[in-house]
């Protein structure tokens, strides 16, 4: 059929542009892959290695005896998962007052929330760190770890999005039920984002998971180093273990990436159900 | 069940005025329809009764008691929106029992009367579906239950038909009316589609820009219309109008004559004391008033321009010799083609007339 | 009116619920304002100190005499601005191919394209310095600063998703009127998707703008230094000027700030279009 | 302009057949519409006449040429689409002008037949706007102009006035009868609507399942429908039916019982040698051809359920003694209302009849 040979020329020339810039940018995971299954030497060898070699376990162990780093996935998942549901819990209220309701003063609590947008997480951290450290003196505190990042203004604009985008008559139909407000929210509304707060989840979960900037400073015990905390401290020591930061990192990452993949449909499906509808 | 009072209503969105005042009654068990235009003010009206808009000044009595501050559930209506607003994580059941489970009503109760909705709108085997397993027409047919399940003392139904397809609004219009009569409980009932109007309604209410242009039982808006635009809004197809001027008025009738019809002349039953000669009026003859050339008072020479057969009725899209459109409907008629000639009378009886403002000549 | 009085009650309970939170998320930006004005051993003093200082202008002198912020911020514009135009071009011709057309491994690319969004940056970008560093040799580059993070999973599929949502008979309409595949994107669905063009050019030009990590590594050369990574250097001398690095941080975020509130209409829709519809 | 021949055209989904081997032929000049309910492949049909959707099987001819592997820009046709789909971001005349900038054509050409189509459509005045600033009708004549100005050699509508209310769709309707007159080009046009089948085509192609059920004029298929499904598909309200069996077949007509109407017998003037005594078939009366009671060839006593008066025409629901719903079309009748008996006839010359496979007997 001519379309479809049509359309097969214009995907052909396509691959061909986008190729190699998905190479270029695939390639550095291959080599993190790589790395994770070298000697730490493999990784400044004068030949580019391009295949696994066998020191994955080896790697492993180095890192688990030179920083406890089982414990620092613990500490991870704990803090993403309380930091998961709180956040979710504090934007979606914060998202719903936004979409529902008008108040003096909401136009500037809208602007202030974007505008924090714009703010690179670094020029926020320091004046931060000041604030929990030194003034509230909470410093290596599971609660320094989990409420200073939990304000999320993506987050509050993505529920807000998606209240905002349900139809008024669902509403308006349980209010001339009789069903109160916080049961409307409750029990209309939060299940209705349920594509949203799933996305908003993994996001949420993920950004506490590779977080690295805010457990670095805030924790300084080496009892409460997150995973990529501990992962960076081998950075410090004399000898950098790069074959271990790579193992880490693979450790780090692979679960994510697996339970990601099973649950993309949703996570794409709450993208679009979030943003709009 | 319960009459619902309105008292000089009106309503204004910051200023502007949305409702002119509007006063009417409708009678415990009287089914009203609210018909007129878009941004006819129509559906704020009924949200207004629902209690879901403010009113400005003005009241609203439900049952005896006047509700302005009351809270819209505490007003013993329900209301069935136009996009259903069926909850849709919940199945059939939930979406009914839903209110009553919120207030703390009793389990048995609320129980029975989910079955009892559920049967009278034999909605039994949907039940454990959810709302987007339904047709449109089933999930209409479950926020009527919806709205039954509160026994209410007046439904309010907010254009309940319009999201369906031609054939299931006949179908679901049927319905409704049966609904009304087994019930009887007092309806409100707004839609912009006069064919509804008419075949619910025991009185209609015609609004335009948030003031009640007439109110009555659907065929005496049809017959006997206060103004042009009530004329022009009941019927389908639409009532033709004719420009014409006075040429003489007495005490028992007005000769008028037709603008740019080749000076066609008609005498009319009109008495109107205000009238003068030179006066602009208008002529209005329902489409399937026209009759057969010389049957009436008046011929008036046409050119069929487009015809429509649909089987047992025909309708005829026609141009007066200075290009006025003009809708003629015939039964079993199937022989007019493009371009024929055709002539047709009009019978001053049957015609109406309107002064230049647009109000009835009677 | 008792509906008012009703939302009335609710309104204030939420706010009750949110300000203190608001506040412990806002008074970090607030001392950033604070300490820029101070002079640098302000944010050391033993009282907290919650009002300005007169010391501004001083801290901006010393910042630009210590590092040539002026310079950086000029690195940063250029880098900005064409990351951004390069970046919009490649992720809508990648989001068009996945939208438009169905190709063998389809699914496979947009499973590889979804999961890179689960990596924390600070995995990738250890093995893509050493590739670009190191094979390719080409740190303290233009090339080095703009095109390795040109491709953007999250920008891929954003445009992904606003071209499916667009009506497929506008496309068909073009066809049968016998426009060619590429006007056709080029003059039907790009225009159309502008909206989520704006919305994505303002998140990838803040992205690169507020890039710290990958410039610090690729860039040691003065003269390539981004404004973020000239602020980062102060740190590494004997003495830190705190006071200058919260003043160039003020000045990095400001034109942000106030371009990003005057263009927030157009990004709120911009995301709602993009995502959806 | 051009004869568009379809030869045995079927198109599958993978293994699921959706066109089972259609073929038909629609002269040069002719108004076609394909209609039939929604999933009966007409759209699918359409657009592969179009180019848009390949066929799998057999073969497709526009003007005598067979266009089978033709891009849809090189079929000489223009297609209207149910969405209307104008381009959002140009303007009424960006939108008409757009397929021939971008193939290239000469300016002033493009110039002259923008200011042709727009002429047509009087859409003059809205040119320069964009089409979110367009009411619904406005936007479909736009359409209906970019269709104009490819000077195609067919036009084909894809249910073009779907998306219309109820009123512009009469209007809109009347004004495309009105341009193919004008016009006189071949234009194919697919509806679920019988009523826009019956107003506009010349020839009508009833569509179920990828077959054609009936192919003809509209008069045609309203008095001589070829099976059960073309009867109850063609006129509004549809064709009634009632559950029979014969009694008694002879040379001359069969005599035929309804079912659960108390043994009422009717003869029929249909010989059918196939017919055996105890074979069932159904009986199919039209709402307007119940008679008075007593003036036709059978009585059947009715209760009226729910009584529609619109002004000309009444509509009444009516329930037979076993529990069958009907509907009784009646001019200027006024009396009916809920739970009045009524009794009808049916006049066997004006009663059609079916088999058990739905098929007409004749």
């Amino acid at each position: 059929m001519s379309k479809s040979r049509r359309e097969r020329t214009q995907t052909i020339a396509l691959h061909l542009l986008l190729l190699p810039l998905a190479l270029l940018w695939l390639f550095p995971l291959w080599m993190m892959l790589v790395f994770s299954t070298m000697p730490d030497y493999g990784i400044f060898s004068p030949n580019i290695e391009l295949w696994f070699s066998d020191q994955f376990f080896a790697n492993i162990a180095n890192m688990q005896a030179d920083t406890d780093f089982l414990r620092a996935l613990g500490v991870s998942v704990i803090v993403a998962v309380i930091y998961t549901a709180l956040s979710v819990f504090l934007t979606s209220m914060a998202g719903w007052a936004l979409a529902r309701y008008e108040f003096v003063g909401k136009p500037l609590v809208l602007a202030i929330i974007l505008g924090t947008i714009t703010l690179p997480y670094f020029v926020v951290v320091i004046p931060q760190f000041v604030m929990v450290a030194r003034d509230f003196k909470l410093a290596n505190t599971w609660i320094a770890l989990i409420v200073p990042p939990l304000f999320n203004s993506l987050g509050v604009l993505f529920m807000r999005q998606a209240f905002s985008m349900m139809p008024n008559d669902l509403f308006d139909a349980a209010r001339v039920e009789g069903v109160k407000e916080w049961k409307i929210y409750l029990f209309v509304a939060m299940p209705l984002a349920r594509p949203t707060i799933a996305a908003l989840s993994i996001i949420l979960f993920l950004a506490s998971w590779n977080n690295y900037l805010w457990p670095l400073l805030i924790s300084t015990d080496r009892a409460m180093f997150t995973a990529p905390v501990a992962l960076g401290s081998l950075i410090g020591l004399t000898k950098v273990s790069w074959g271990g930061i790579m193992a880490g990192a693979v450790l780090l990452t692979a679960p994510m990436l697996v339970v990601f993949l099973l649950l993309q449909r949703h996570f794409i499906a709450g993208i679009a159900a979030g943003a709009i509808k | 069940m319960a009459e619902v009072s309105l008292r000089n209503v009106t309503k204004r969105f910051g200023a502007v005025p949305i409702i002119h005042g509007v006063s009417l009654d409708v009678a415990d068990g009287e089914f009203v329809v609210f018909v007129g235009p878009s941004g006819c003010g129509k559906s704020t009206l009924l949200r207004m009764i629902a209690g879901l808009e403010d009113i400005s000044t003005g009241e609203i009595g439900i049952g005896g008691r006047t509700v302005n501050d009351v809270e819209p559930a505490e007003r013993g209506i329900a209301m069935v929106f136009q996009t259903y607003a069926l909850y849709p994580h919940m199945t059939v059941e939930q979406n009914l029992s839903f209110g009553l489970r919120m207030n703390g009503n009793d389990r048995a109760d609320t129980e029975r009367r989910v079955r009892r909705a559920a049967a009278i709108l034999q909605i039994e085997p949907l039940l454990a579906r959810r709302p987007k397993q339904l047709s449109g027409g089933q999930r209409q047919r479950v926020a009527i239950g919806r709205a039954i399940v509160r026994e209410p003392q007046a439904f309010l139904f907010d254009e309940p038909l319009s999201n369906l397809d031609a054939e299931l609004r006949v179908q679901m219009r049927v319905e409704i009316a049966r609904l009304h009569k087994e019930l009887g409980t007092t309806m409100i009932y707004v839609t912009h589609d006069q064919t509804e109007a008419m075949t619910l309604a025991d009185k209609i209410v015609v609004l335009r820009e948030g003031r009640i242009e007439q109110m009555g039982a659907p065929l005496e808006l049809y017959d006997d219309p206060a103004n042009q635009f009530v004329a022009g809004f009941i019927g389908s197809p639409k009532m033709n109008f004719l420009a014409g001027e006075v040429v003489q008025n007495g005490p028992t009738g007005t000769l008028i004559e037709l603008i740019n019809q080749n000076k066609a002349r008609l005498p009319m039953p009109v008495v109107a004391p205000g009238l003068r000669a030179g006066d602009r009026v208008t002529l209005g003859v329902r489409p399937e008033h026209w009759g057969q050339a010389g049957a009436g008072d008046l011929d008036l020479p046409l050119a069929v321009d487009v015809a429509e057969h649909l089987g047992s009725t025909s309708y005829l899209y026609a141009n007066t010799k200075s290009g006025e459109p003009l809708v003629i409907e015939r039964e079993e008629s199937r022989h007019e083609t493009r371009r024929d000639a055709l002539v047709v009378s009009i019978s001053s009886a049957k015609a109406f007339l309107f002064d230049a403002a647009g109000q009835r000549l009677r």
